[in-house]
C-alpha cells in the first residue's frame, strides 16, 4: 500500500482556490465564508501596523546602502504574514522568532527606539550590541531571542509550551521559520516532540519561496510544506499568507483549538519575499523579474488598503499623514541611536555566565587596561 | 548514614531536589519506566510520574532543545544523554543555543539546565560509549563543566548545579558507576562548583586528574610512595570555571606537574591547563609539566586498556617528572 | 484545509488486512495474489537463511552469558524483514546496516569466520578489534560498515545512491533502521534528500515496536511509519516483516521501480524485537510477556517452516540436520576465533589517516616502548 | 600569470581540479546558479552542470553526509558550509563518521572529502558569522585541518586536499577573502598539507599564526622591527597535522613564543601549540610562552575589533616576550 496524500499544488493568491483559506478578494471585498469579522478598528490596526512594518524596513535598507547600519534583514511584502499571526496569538502566548518578524516585536509594543539600539548595536541596545542587528529580544513582550542558526528556535518553543502547560498555564507558543527551515533537524525534531508531546505549538512555516538563492521546489519532494505534518500526526493547514485576514483567522482557530488540548498545528503561510534575502543579498543573480512583478501584484498592504478604500475606511491622505508619522518617530529613533555610545567595553564579559568567573575577570583586566585597536573595523 | 555507589548517590540528589522543587523535570532516553540503561533515574518515573520523568523520543536535539525551552520559561530540566558519545545530535543546541542564551538576549532570559551524561571508557564499548568529550564544552563560551570521581562528590556537585542559574555539563564517569560505595548523607547538601581537592597532599609532584583517572593516579600515587616519591594529586572535579588557585599553590609548591585525562591528547583539556599552569607557574617549573592522555585515535574495543592512561602509565610520567633534572 | 491522510492502525500480523501485504497465512498457505513465485529452492534457501541466522544469535547471546564475547546485538524475530530485504537486493546493489543486520552480511556470503572474528576483536577481525561486536563492514560485499550512532548510515545511503547514478551505475542502496530511528536528524535529512535528488534508495525500516524501552507510540505520533515519507514527497509502503515472502516480494518491487528512475522508497517493515535490545538489556523492566508471547505466535521462521512442511519440503529431520550442520560449522569458528591473538599493539595508530603522521609514530612508540596494563580489563 | 585574490584561487582550484577529475562534485547550500554567498564556486554550476555542482536543501548533515556516501563510493566530494558557525548540525556527522570511517572499517573504506567552510571574524558578523571552531576539529583523531591565508596557498593546498586520501577540514579566513591579491598559476599545482612556512625570519621571538591574523601578526613583526626586535613568523597553513618541526626548530634559535588565534583561548589551538612548544623546548625556552586569542566569551558584534588577537595586541605579547627577563 502507498500512502495516500492530498496533492495541493503550490498557489499564489492569485490562483488560489481550494485548500488555501483567503478573505480578500482581488476587487478588495471579503469572502463572507472565511471573514473573520474584526471589528473595524482592529482591521485599520492590521493594516497600519504592516504599513508601519514596510516603512520601516524600507527605512533600514537605505541605512545599510548608507553604512550607517551593518546589515538588515527584513520582510518586505511578507508583512500580513507576520503581522496577521502575530496578532492573533493572545497576550499571553508566546512568540519564538525566526529573523524576519520585528513587525511582530513593535506589534506587541517593544519601544521602535529599542529596536533601533539593537539596529545600531549600541550602549542601549537591550542585547549590549553583542548580536548582529535584527536579533533582538522581547522577554517581556514573550518574544525569544533571535538566532541565527536556522531552525534552533523551533524545539526550543516545544520546550516552552510543555513547560507552560506543566505550570498550568494556558499559554500557546507560535513559532516562526522559513520554508527552508523545515529540511532543518530542528523542524524534524521540533514537530516530532510536539506531536508525542502534544504541545501547544503553531508552527508557522513562512513560505516565502526562497532560502536565499534555493528555491522551494529544490527544498523537498513534497507537494506542499503543510503536509509535512502528516508525519507527525499533525494537521498541516495552508493560508494565503499575503492575507492578513485570513492569516489572522487561521491561526487564531488554530490558537484556540490548540490552548483547548488539541496539541499542535503546522501553518503554511504562502507568501513571497520581494526583496532580497538581506542587505548582503542580489536577488538578481537567481531569479526572474518576472515572478517577482507577479508576486507585486498580490502585495499584502496594497489588497488590504483596496479593502478598506472600498470600505470608505482609508484614503491617500489618511496613508500619507500615517506614513509620515511613523518616519517622523523613526527619524527620531534613528538619530538618537546614531548618538548613542558603544556598549562599554566591561560588558563583553558579563552574561556569558551569571557570575564572572576568574578567567573571565582576568580576561576583562587585560581587555581594559587597554591598548585599542587601531581602527573601528 | 547510607552507603551509595555514584549511581546510587546522582539518584539520590535527584529525587531530593525534585521532592524539593517542582520545577526540576527530567527527560532523555529511557530515562522513564526503565530508568535508565545504567538505572540512574531508576525509581523517578514511578515518584514523580511520567511528566516529570519524560521518554522522549530518540533524538538528542530534541532533548536539548525541549530542555531549553522549559529551562527559558523558567523550569529546570536535566536533560540525560545516554552516552556522552551520542551528544553530538545535541552539539548545535548546546554550542549555538544553550551555551548562548544569556549572553545574546543581553540576560534577558537564562538557561538552567544540567546535562547529564556518562563519560569514559574502560567499560568495553568501544568508539561510541567510550569518549571523552569534555574538552569541546569547554572551549564553548558559556558552559560550566562539571565531573566528579564519587559518590560524595557527585550528589553535592549535581545539586549545585541543578541550583545554578547557568548550563552546566555534568559528566558521569561510567566506569566507577558502581566501583566505589560511600557514605552519602540522604538529606540534601551541595559543593561548590569550580573547587577542586586536594585528595592526597605531597611536596615532590602534582598529578592533576578527575573521573575515573582520579583513582589511576591515586594508585600510582601510592605505587610511587613506595620509592620516596610524594605526589600530590588534586581531583579538580569541576572542569571549567577551573579551580585554578588550587592548582596554581600545588604546582609552585611541588614545581613539577603531570595531568591525566581520556581524552585524545590533541586540543584535549590537557592542553590547556598545561598552558594555564605554564602561563601562570613558568618560574617555579622545575620539570616540563607532562600529559597523560588517550592518544590521538579513535577509541578502541579490543586494546582499550592500552589507550586509557592508566596506572601503569601515570606511574612512570610522575617518577619521570619529578625526577627530571635539566 | 488540513492534510488528509490515511489511517492505517498499527496491525500485527495476526490481524493483518489491507494497507499491510503479507504471503503466508496462519496456515502456511500463499495468498496467491501477493505471492512472489519464487523456485523453490529459492524460497528453501530464505528459509535457511533465517534459520542459520538464529542459530548464531542464540549462540551469541549463550556466549556473551558466559563471558567469552562482551557485547551482542541480535535479530531474533527479526529475520523475516532483515533476509527478506537483504534477498530481494540485485547483487551490484548496497547495503547500508543499522546493526541488527548480520545475517544479510552472511547472507551475502561474508565468511561466518570473519563475523566471528569480529565478535571476538581480535587480530582477524576485519575492523582490527577496533569497534565493538557486531559493528563489522564488508566493502566485497557492497555493505557498509555498522556504527553505533543512530540514524547516520541514512544520510550516507543517499550519498551512495546519488554516486553511483552519477557513475551511470545501475545500483539500489538499501539502508536499514529501526522506527525508533525516525525520530534522528539523519532520518529526516536523508529522506529530505533523497526526495529531492530522486536517488535509487530503499529506506528499510524495521519497526520491531521497541526503541531500548521506548515504545513506537511514544516515539512519533504519526500513525504509521510509512506515511512519514508523505513529508518527502516519498510512497510509504508497509509490508507484514515477520513474512518473508512478502517482504522479498515488496522490497524487490521497490528496488525494480527505484532503478528504473522512480526514486526512492520508504518501506516500513512491521515486527517484533522478541529479544531484548541487545544482551546489555533486560526487557522485563519495561514491557509485558504477553505482549512478546502474541508475537512469538506469528514468529517468521515457523511460519515459513509451516509452509515448507505443507508443502513436503521440509519436516523436523532436515531442520535438524541442519541447524546441526550450522551449529558445527559455528563452534569450529568459535573455537577459531577464540585461538587468536589480539590485534598487535600498532594497528591502533594505522588507519587514522592513510600514512601515519609524526603525531601517531610518536604516540606508537611510546606505547610500543611499554609498560603493559596490568589488567586486561 | 594572473593576480588573484582568495575568493579567486579558491575557485580556480575548484574548476582545474573539477575539469580534470569528474569525481570532484561540490555541494551546498547555494553553491550552485548563485555561486555561494561568497561566490567561491561562481562559474562552476555553468560550466559543470546541476549533476556537479548541487544546490541542497538547507540541512548541513545532509550535505556532509551524502558527500560521505560519495566518498564511500569512489568520488571526492568538496561540500561546503556556508559558514563554519554552521557546521554544527553536522558534527555528529564529521566527528562521528567522517573521521572515523577509514578507521573502523579496517581501513576497507576510506573517506576522501574537502569541507570548505569560510571562518573568522571582523566582517561584523556577530555570534554566528564569526567563528574559528577549529581546535574542535583538531581534538577529533581522522581529520587534516588546513587555513590558508593567502591566495597563493589556498590553490597549492586545496589541490592537494582535494587529491588526499584522508578528510580535510578546509577554514577559508573570510575577512581576507578580497583583501589580498596576488599572482596565482592559472595552471593547477599543489603545496604539502603538513608544511609551515616561515614567512619572516627573525631571531628574537617567534609569533605562530594562520589565516587572517598572520597579516596581524607581520604587521606587529614589522612594527616592533622599529623597536630592534625581529621576530619570526610562522604561518601554519596546515594545523593538523601541524609542522612541529618548524615550530620546533624556530622555538628553539628564539628559545620565546607567542601563539595568536581568533579562536577563545580556553582549549583553543593555541594550548596545543603551547604545550608541544613546552614538551618538546622547555629547556630552550627563555620566556614563558603566551597566546593572545578570542576572548572566552561569544563572538560580540560591536566590539569584535576589541575581541579579536589584531595588531594592537600582539605587538606588546611580542615585545613584553621578547623582552623578558626571569
Ligand atoms: C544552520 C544554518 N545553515 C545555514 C544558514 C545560512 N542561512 C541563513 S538564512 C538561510 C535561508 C533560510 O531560508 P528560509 O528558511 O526559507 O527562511 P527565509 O530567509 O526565506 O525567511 C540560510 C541558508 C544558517 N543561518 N543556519
Ligand atoms: C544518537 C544515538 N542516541 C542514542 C543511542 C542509544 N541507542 C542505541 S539503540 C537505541 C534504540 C534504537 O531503536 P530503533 O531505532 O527502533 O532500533 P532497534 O534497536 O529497535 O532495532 C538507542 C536509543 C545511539 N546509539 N545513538
Ligand atoms: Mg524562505
Ligand atoms: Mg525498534
Amino acid at each position: 500500500m502507498q500512502t495516500e496524500h492530498q496533492v495541493v499544488p503550490i498557489r499564489t493568491p492569485d490562483n488560489d482556490s481550494d485548500g488555501v483559506t483567503s478573505v480578500i478578494r482581488p476587487d478588495g471585498s471579503l469572502n463572507p465564508e472565511t471573514d473573520p469579522k474584526l471589528p473595524l478598528e482592529t482591521v485599520l490596526d492590521l493594516y497600519r501596523s504592516m504599513v508601519r512594518t514596510r516603512v520601516i524596513d524600507t527605512q533600514l535598507v537605505r541605512l545599510q546602502r548608507q553604512g550607517r547600519i551593518g546589515f538588515h534583514i527584513g520582510s518586505l511584502g511578507e508583512e500580513a504574514c507576520i503581522l496577521g499571526s502575530a496578532a492573533a496569538m493572545r497576550p499571553n502566548d508566546w512568540i519564538m522568532p525566526c529573523y524576519r518578524e520585528f513587525g511582530a516585536l513593535l506589534y506587541r509594543g517593544f519601544p521602535l527606539q529599542a529596536y533601533l539600539d539593537n539596529m545600531y548595536g549600541n550602549a542601549d541596545d537591550i542585547v549590549m550590541g553583542r548580536q548582529m542587528p535584527d536579533h533582538y529580544t522581547g522577554k517581556a513582550y514573550r518574544f525569544g531571542s533571535v538566532s541565527s542558526p536556522i531552525g534552533t528556535q523551533i524545539t526550543q518553543a516545544v520546550g516552552i509550551a510543555w513547560a507552560a502547560r506543566y505550570k498550568g498555564n494556558d499559554e500557546v507558543v507560535s513559532v516562526y521559520f522559513g520554508e527552508g527551515a523545515t529540511s532543518s533537524n530542528e523542524f524534524h525534531t521540533g514537530l516530532n516532540f510536539a506531536g508525542v508531546m502534544k504541545a501547544p505549538v503553531i508552527f508557522l512555516c513562512r513560505n516565502n519561496r526562497w532560502a536565499i538563492s534555493v528555491p522551494s521546489e529544490k527544498q523537498t519532494a513534497s507537494v506542499t510544506f503543510a503536509e509535512k505534518g502528516v508525519a507527525y500526526g499533525i494537521p498541516g493547514v495552508r493560508v494565503d499568507g499575503n492575507d492578513i485576514l485570513a492569516t489572522w483567522k487561521v491561526v487564531r482557530e488554530c490558537v484556540e483549538k490548540s490552548a483547548a488540548g488539541a496539541g499542535p498545528f503546522l501553518i503554511e503561510m504562502l507568501t513571497y519575499r520581494v526583496g532580497g534575502h538581506s542587505t548582503s543579498d542580489d536577488p538578481r543573480a537567481y531569479r526572474v523579474q518576472d515572478e517577482v512583478e507577479q508576486w507585486r501584484r498580490t502585495d499584502p498592504i496594497q489588497r488590504m488598503r483596496t479593502h478598506l478604500e472600498g470600505r470608505g475606511a482609508w484614503d491617500e491622505a489618511r496613508d500619507e499623514a500615517y506614513k509620515q508619522e511613523v518616519e517622523t518617530e523613526l527619524k527620531a529613533c534613528i538619530t538618537a541611536a546614531e548618538n548613542k555610545p558603544k556598549p562599554e567595553l566591561g560588558t563583553m564579559f558579563d552574561d556569558v555566565f551569571q557570575h564572572r568567573p576568574w578567567h573571565l575577570e582576568e580576561q576583562c583586566e587585560a581587555l581594559l587596561a587597554g591598548p585599542r585597536p587601531k581602527s573601528e573595523h | 548514614m547510607p552507603q551509595m555507589n555514584l549511581v546510587q548517590a546522582i539518584n539520590s540528589a535527584l529525587a531530593s531536589e525534585m521532592r524539593a522543587d517542582p520545577d526540576v523535570v527530567v527527560l532523555g532516553e529511557d530515562v522513564g519506566k526503565v530508568g535508565g540503561v545504567f538505572r540512574v533515574t531508576q525509581g523517578l518515573y514511578d515518584e514523580f510520574g511520567e511528566d516529570r520523568v519524560i521518554d522522549t523520543p530518540l533524538a538528542e536535539g530534541g532533548i536539548i532543545g525541549a530542555a531549553l525551552g522549559m529551562a527559558l520559561y523558567g523550569l529546570r530540566p536535566v536533560p540525560e544523554i545516554q552516552f556522552s558519545d551520542f551528544i553530538f545530535p545535541a552539539f548545535d543546541q548546546i554550542v549555538s543555543e544553550v551555551a548562548k542564551y544569556r549572553y545574546r538576549s543581553g540576560g534577558e532570559y537564562t538557561a538552567p539546565m544540567v546535562i547529564r551524561t556518562p563519560v569514559g571508557g574502560g567499560i568495553r564499548g568501544g568508539h561510541y560509549h567510550s569518549q571523552s568529550p569534555e574538552s569541546l564544552f569547554i572551549h564553548t563560551a558559556g558552559l560550566k563543566v562539571v565531573c566528579p570521581s564519587n559518590p560524595y562528590d557527585a550528589k553535592g556537585l549535581l545539586l549545585s548545579a541543578i541550583r545554578d542559574d547557568d548550563p552546566v555539563m555534568f559528566f558521569e564517569p561510567k566506569r566507577v558507576y558502581r566501583a566505589v560505595k560511600m557514605e552519602v548523607p540522604e538529606e540534601e547538601y551541595t559543593l561548590p562548583i569550580g573547587k577542586a581537592k586536594v585528595v592526597r597532599e605531597g611536596e615532590d609532584v602534582t598529578v592533576i586528574a578527575w573521573g575515573a583517572m582520579l583513582f589511576e593516579a591515586l594508585a600510582s600515587a601510592e605505587e610511587i610512595g613506595g620509592e620516596g616519591v610524594r605526589a600530590e594529586v588534586i581531583d579538580l572535579r569541576t572542569l571549567w570555571p577551573v579551580d585554578i588557585d588550587t592548582i596554581v599553590e600545588s604546582v609552585k609548591k611541588t614545581g613539577r606537574v603531570v595531568i591525566v585525562h581520556e581524552a585524545p591528547k590533541a586540543c584535549g583539556f590537557g592542553a590547556e591547563l598545561l598552558s594555564m599552569v605554564v602561563e601562570k607557574c613558568f618560574v617555579h617549573l622545575e620539570a616540563p609539566p607532562v600529559r597523560v592522555t588517550g592518544w590521538d585515535t579513535p577509541f578502541p574495543y579490543t586494546l582499550e586498556m592500552e589507550y586509557l592512561p592508566l596506572q601503569h602509565r601515570i606511574t612512570p610520567a610522575l617518577l619521570e617528572t619529578a625526577r627530571y633534572v635539566p
